[in-house]
């Protein structure tokens, strides 16, 4: 089993999470978090004075896969993310150990 | 104008010694009886006996009318000067919001304290010394300079004191009192914002006491008590020197003795803004104020007179209009883009900039005096940054620097334009200013050499709600560390 | 005091009738209508029907001037009394904000809805029967425990009732029903904190019509109405007991019929603080209280006299200021850390001390009445949480023990102090708890029993403003389940 | 009613001047020295220049009290009048609060300083040329359709303009242009909701200048400034056409002109509600507006009579009861829940709903009216989601739709009520909303054609603060971008 | 080392953390998150119109733990965090290549 | 490639920063956490009551670096956010199976 670790735009959430959906993936977890990349933050200004702010809001997504769903998951979240602006992302994997489902016990691929 | 008749010492006494039991007792009861399952019952007890051992006191002032003014006119006069005080008090409200709304939400509670303490203290003070440092009647010496009229209030049961007698039928004694106490303790409110998240509680409350109850009063009573300011002809109508440099002064020296908060100037030299955590909140504040200053300067007219009233308020109102729109286009040109920061500050500018001549002044007039406040204020809050003062809500531009701005604009513009106003105004301005930096140099000198002052770095940084309350402002949001630029959707 | 001429029945039933109509209609036809396409304007047509079957009414009261009072006198004090109604109307947004603030972000929309329909209930209800209730006119038997002047307004259009000769130049019938409306419906704000986070929303409603429009003003004509409590000596000048007291055991009543929220109390026996959401907009609400009281209490002088209204503005601020220094005294004593949420609750608890005899005390009883108040509602705080009654926001401690305490000072300090006194005020005390009691036990008991009281547990965890609303109060923001401490750059 | 006297030509002028002055000098100066150290003491000095080169005006109105009033009747009404103006400012406060609850978060600081300066522009526009093209004296030609009487103020140091004389003892000339100027100010901000989270800053304050200081009050002189509307027969009390309807269209204009905000309506037609990011914010907005309310209608009697000014406050209160009552009760049927947001509408909506006729109706009247409107409002919003027009807070369905229930209301409730007057109503309905129409498009049209209007969609989508502003109006919470269900503890 | 990640209910927390103690397991790390499975959100409706709310708020608790300490943690979580109910959470088990306690410099087994 | 997940304070944020710019690594996540360990949270008290409140802020910075620069990143991290004081927080390293930056489809180093 595999994790994605997937760090896309907020406002590419509802899209990806539409074509895991249509893929059959029906868990992930999302998480807010702010990058700091080629994108670029803003300066903001208060009372004449600077105030440099370098991240970026982005959302973090935990999708975890078997890991012959892997390249398909990785390819619909790509397809499904990508605007072509810098900004657009990253995905990290991971092999996932193990993975249990606590309200029944059931683990690792039976879990997902 | 001597407006608090003699009052029986007796009764007076009475009144103070109730007051000092019951601070005490209180103090100790609630330490004694902390853990003690009686303890609210015992506080009564003890309240209801220091009751007990004071007589009642008789009220039903006499109402011998003069002739001059009828009754429906002192009932109108002090109705306004009365609701006017009701306006008064909703400025404190409006600088408890602005002042937490341009702070950070670690210091919230603590903020929101400190304000709500101060009109406490502020109206008790005031009752138990100020009004009557303020307003002594007579002066030691006759020179002007200083009196007292003895503890306490007390007046209220005199004859004649509430009754068309006591002053010429515009308002009662008690009138005169509630609209004074609510004056008074804005001085205070001021130096809070810029003493602001770095300053201990303790200390601050003290020196909230001594300032309402004794360093205001003392120059107030130079002009408004008929000292020796009224005599030579400065002027000053609703306070831009008395009450809103008063309370910039102590702001000012506040600012300094305490230093800049942690992380306000860098090492590097550049200043590195700290924004306020919620500006609906600072908005809220100052419209109240603005709707406040409705009773602060219409009040001052000191009766209903539909003239000057009404003048006042066109005053009022456009330079708070002119102030806000020239600080927003100042700081649009500076900064480029419209600061709304600046632009409240520009509306309280304005306010500050036209309340020593707020009843002397042409419309046009009040336009430029607010126009010329609201300019001053965004260079001005350039300037301290500068010189790294650090006042976290810009009370030293807006209350100190237009407050003198103002009053200098009594002799500039308006019914007492002239080059020998202008004198008179410059020697209330220093002398005024000089006894506040004095006064307030010591009491903040005094605790800063008790190593009393500012919190500890530690807990500047956890922040004062933990540090000095335990508690949090929010607790249902998560915060952020990480300085980010939010943008909507994307 | 008989404030309600008698009406024209036809008149009278006519107004009934069209509300009643209204109402139904309103509610029928929304139902009705909801997936159509024509709703709105099939309800105009309802309405405008409605309209067209009543006839219309006639103004224009007769101006027979009595010579006692000047034109100018009955203008200014129907115009401050007008205006005090005004100041008692933000008192129900203060209500709103204190409530709102003190509790959890995830029932905020819940705590908003039902105070602003408060508001509406409780004018609509104190119009159609609460107003005739507590002003009677005549009491069935002439015994002075109920009467009932018929449903509706309408005395408005009668000979006199705008006029000078209504009530002896002090206002116009428009203005008693104004003022006393706006106080009408504080009662049930009250009990809405107490309730807060728990109660479900359709019973809340109903138990608010029917409280301010029967309980409140049936115990409120013993006293106010001229009914048998103010025969016999009892006084209470603008409701310690009538209208906070009042609330207070509808809150108490309230509070145990529901129980404790989940998680407040632990197994171990703990409490289990559950902070409010926004000190902030609690702190906006108790400022906003207490520059609504001066309306409550100075508007209850019935007349803008300037002596009394001007006394009644300093004890009420004076006890104000005590309460709040006091209460932050002892929570500093007892919890080691000055607690904001008790400062707040001590200002009130010194409100409503001292309303009961803020026109009968010197300023050094309004300073001792406050300062106890102050120190009662922290041990009352502690003591109702000692004894599992969850009060979300304090509203027992406040307007319940320190409306008792306010009311027996009238007999312990001022001008009518005396140990008879004392024994009436119990008697209004007693009675008017245990009449409240009785009305507040069945409403709520039957709603109980009907099992519609409570929301479910899972909705309760979840938060009643989905539950009720499928609303968020703050949906921009992120809300925190860690209980964390918060440090600001730690 | 010729209020405004002629004024010398002369003075007027130096006022104007002195404006302007001022307004390009403060810009010019304030770029150039924008980088300069001296800039703060060069803008003084400019204004100081501008101000020494006008000489200085004289006040003291002579004092020739009329026979008919007294003087404490003057006194009276006027402070009433002033106070209800203090009242209507605080309107502003309610609309900043209601607007900014109602909309995201990353749009707050933009909204907080368009609000902001609404107030400032107003008044100083308003001084500039609306009062006088409001109540021109004169109509040109006598046709009463269009009267200038000239720039500026002035008749302020007339003789008799602040006297008895004035306005036969109701009000001063500077009460009447205080109380005038702030409702003028309030059209414009109704605009300000419905075009909220996506128009430019610039052209918004433009479009508000232009329709404040010319559009409001061309047509507001049709009626209340004495023109062919009065002439006719058409009745407005208190503006439910004059300000809220005109206010309406505009921002009918606005939000067609503008488009609907990205996001909002789905591609396969459905509604996608945008949630406002602080519910107690909008209340707190929405009880403001209720309590300034009081001022709008219950000043608009323009004297303190009594009688009218209490039926005034009860028609609106009852009206606004019933409005809030209906919505929420039909709300809850359409949308099987309460919603708060429908509920707030409401109130306004029986508020606007009772404005045109609040002197006119008996209370069932207004309850019916006031229902009505809370009906009505709720189906509005649902049409104009349905027909795709996007307004953020309701306004088009508050101000316009139930601006033109009330004035219709008139004809058909109330002393008024005929079918004559149904026509007149509509006549004036009509003649106003096409020539506010006309204006409105003209203004957005133009600024639409130079491709100023709307900010770019990346712009929209990261938040107007940014953009505009450079600012965050929450900085120190973390906002959330993932639509969540929140529950409480789950 | 391995690295747990549990996502679990916000009113779990405190029982999980409890029983954490109670094992001697003295660190973690919690986040906020938001989780979309079998557990549906809500439909909300504001000024008529329908917001349909797919994530149901979870809190994500990282625990690091020795390798011999992994079946007793994983047990432990499991235990505190079941109510049976759908949505009680999975754990998601990571190898760690490497673990640093920043204050001292220590590694591995002796950070932790 | 690795991933370092860096638990630090708060505080620490904008020197790590820094620090990992002045070594070349131009990207970084960061998420807002609460930590629970030697550190301990406060004591609350609200209205008489006491709240123990465990947690304590931190910042979880997750840096993806390829292998070649772990023990460079690692160090760097290190220093620039050691304080000496308890609470300054712990690193957590893994294997990173795949890397995909979303913009480009550009995978593994490349993507880094
Ligand atoms: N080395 C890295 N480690 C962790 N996160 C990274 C790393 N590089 C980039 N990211 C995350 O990916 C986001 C997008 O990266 P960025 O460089 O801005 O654009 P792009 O992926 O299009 O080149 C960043 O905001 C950050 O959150
Ligand atoms: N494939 C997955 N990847 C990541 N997180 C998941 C995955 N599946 C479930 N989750 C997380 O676990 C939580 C609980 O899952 P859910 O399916 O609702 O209930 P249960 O675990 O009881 O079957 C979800 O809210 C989500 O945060
Ligand atoms: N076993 C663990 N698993 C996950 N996170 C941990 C673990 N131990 C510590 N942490 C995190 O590291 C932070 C610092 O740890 P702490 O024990 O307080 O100080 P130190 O690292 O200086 O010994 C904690 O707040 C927590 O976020």
């Amino acid at each position: 089993m595999h994790m994605i670790e997937a760090i896309i735009k907020p406002a590419a959430l509802d899209k990806v999470k539409q074509s895991l959906t249509d893929l059959g993936v029906l868990g992930c977890t999302a998480l807010e978090c702010k990058g700091f990349g080629k994108q670029k933050g803003h300066t903001e200004r208060y009372r004449g004075a600077r105030l440099d702010v370098g991240f970026v809001p982005k959302i973090l997504l935990k999708i975890a896969v078997r890991s012959e769903d892997l390249d398909k998951a990785i390819a619909a979240v790509q397809s499904a993310a990508q605007t072509g602006n810098v900004g657009d992302g990253k995905m990290f994997v991971y092999q996932l150990d193990k993975v249990v489902r606590i309200r029944t016990g059931e683990t690792d691929n039976e879990a997902l | 104008m001597l407006r608090t008749p003699r009052l029986d010492s007796h009764r007076r006494m009475r009144w103070m010694a109730a007051f000092f039991c019951l601070a005490t007792g209180l103090m100790i009861g609630s330490i004694c009886f902390a853990d003690s399952h009686e303890a609210a019952e015992s506080a009564a007890d003890v309240a209801a006996e220091a009751a007990g051992a004071v007589a009642q006191a008789e009220e039903g002032a006499a109402e011998d009318a003069q002739d001059t003014v009828s009754d429906e006119m002192f009932t109108i006069n002090n109705l306004w000067v009365a609701l006017a005080g009701c306006l008064v008090f909703i400025m404190h409200l409006g600088f408890a919001t602005l002042e937490s709304g341009l702070t950070r939400s670690k210091n919230t509670v603590n903020i929101l304290f400190k304000n709500t303490m101060i009109i406490c203290i502020g109206l008790l003070m005031y009752g138990l010394l100020g009004f009557n440092l303020m307003y002594p009647g007579d002066f030691i010496g006759g020179h002007g300079y200083l009196g007292f009229a003895g503890f306490g209030l007390g007046g209220g049961y005199e004859q004649g004191a509430n009754t068309i007698a006591y002053a010429n039928g515009n308002y009662t004694y008690w009138t005169d009192f509630f609209f004074q106490a609510m004056f008074a303790a804005t001085a205070a409110t001021i130096v809070s914002g810029a003493v602001a998240e770095r300053i201990k509680l303790m200390p601050f409350l003290i020196f909230t006491a001594l300032f309402v109850g004794i360093s205001y009063n003392v120059t107030g009573s130079w002009k408004w008590g008929g000292g020796w300011l009224d005599s030579l002809g400065f002027y000053d109508f609703a306070g831009s020197t008395i009450v809103h440099s008063v309370g910039g002064w102590g702001a000012l020296v506040g600012a300094i003795m305490l230093g800049p908060r942690i992380g306000k100037y860098a090492s590097d030299g550049s200043t590195n803004p700290i924004p306020g955590h919620n500006l609906p909140l600072a908005t809220v504040g100052v419209l109240l104020l603005w709707f406040g200053w409705f009773g602060f300067n219409g009040g001052s007219v000191l009766s209903a007179d539909a003239a000057s009233v009404s003048l006042v308020l066109v005053t009022t109102s456009m330079a708070a209009a002119a102030g806000g729109l020239a600080a927003a286009l100042t700081s649009w040109c500076v900064s480029k883009k419209p600061d709304l920061s600046m632009a409240l500050n520009g509306i309280l500018a304005g306010l500050v900039g036209i309340t020593a001549g707020a009843d002397q002044m042409p419309v046009w007039a009040a336009v430029v005096i607010g126009a010329v406040a609201g300019v001053i204020v965004v260079f001005s809050v350039f300037f301290f940054d500068r010189i790294k003062i650090d006042d976290p809500v810009g009370a030293i531009s807006v209350h100190l620097v237009c407050g003198i701005w103002g009053t200098l604009a009594v002799g500039i513009f308006g019914a007492k334009a002239g080059m020998s106003q202008v004198g008179y105004q410059l020697v209330g301005i220093v002398s005024i200013g000089a006894f506040t930096l004095i006064f307030a140099g010591i009491v903040f000198g005094v605790l800063k050499a008790a190593g009393a002052l500012r919190v500890s770095a530690a807990e500047e940084v956890e922040g004062l709600d933990l540090g000095e309350h335990n508690m949090a402002s929010y607790p249902d949001f998560q915060r952020t560390f990480i300085k980010s630029y939010e943008a909507g959707e994307m």
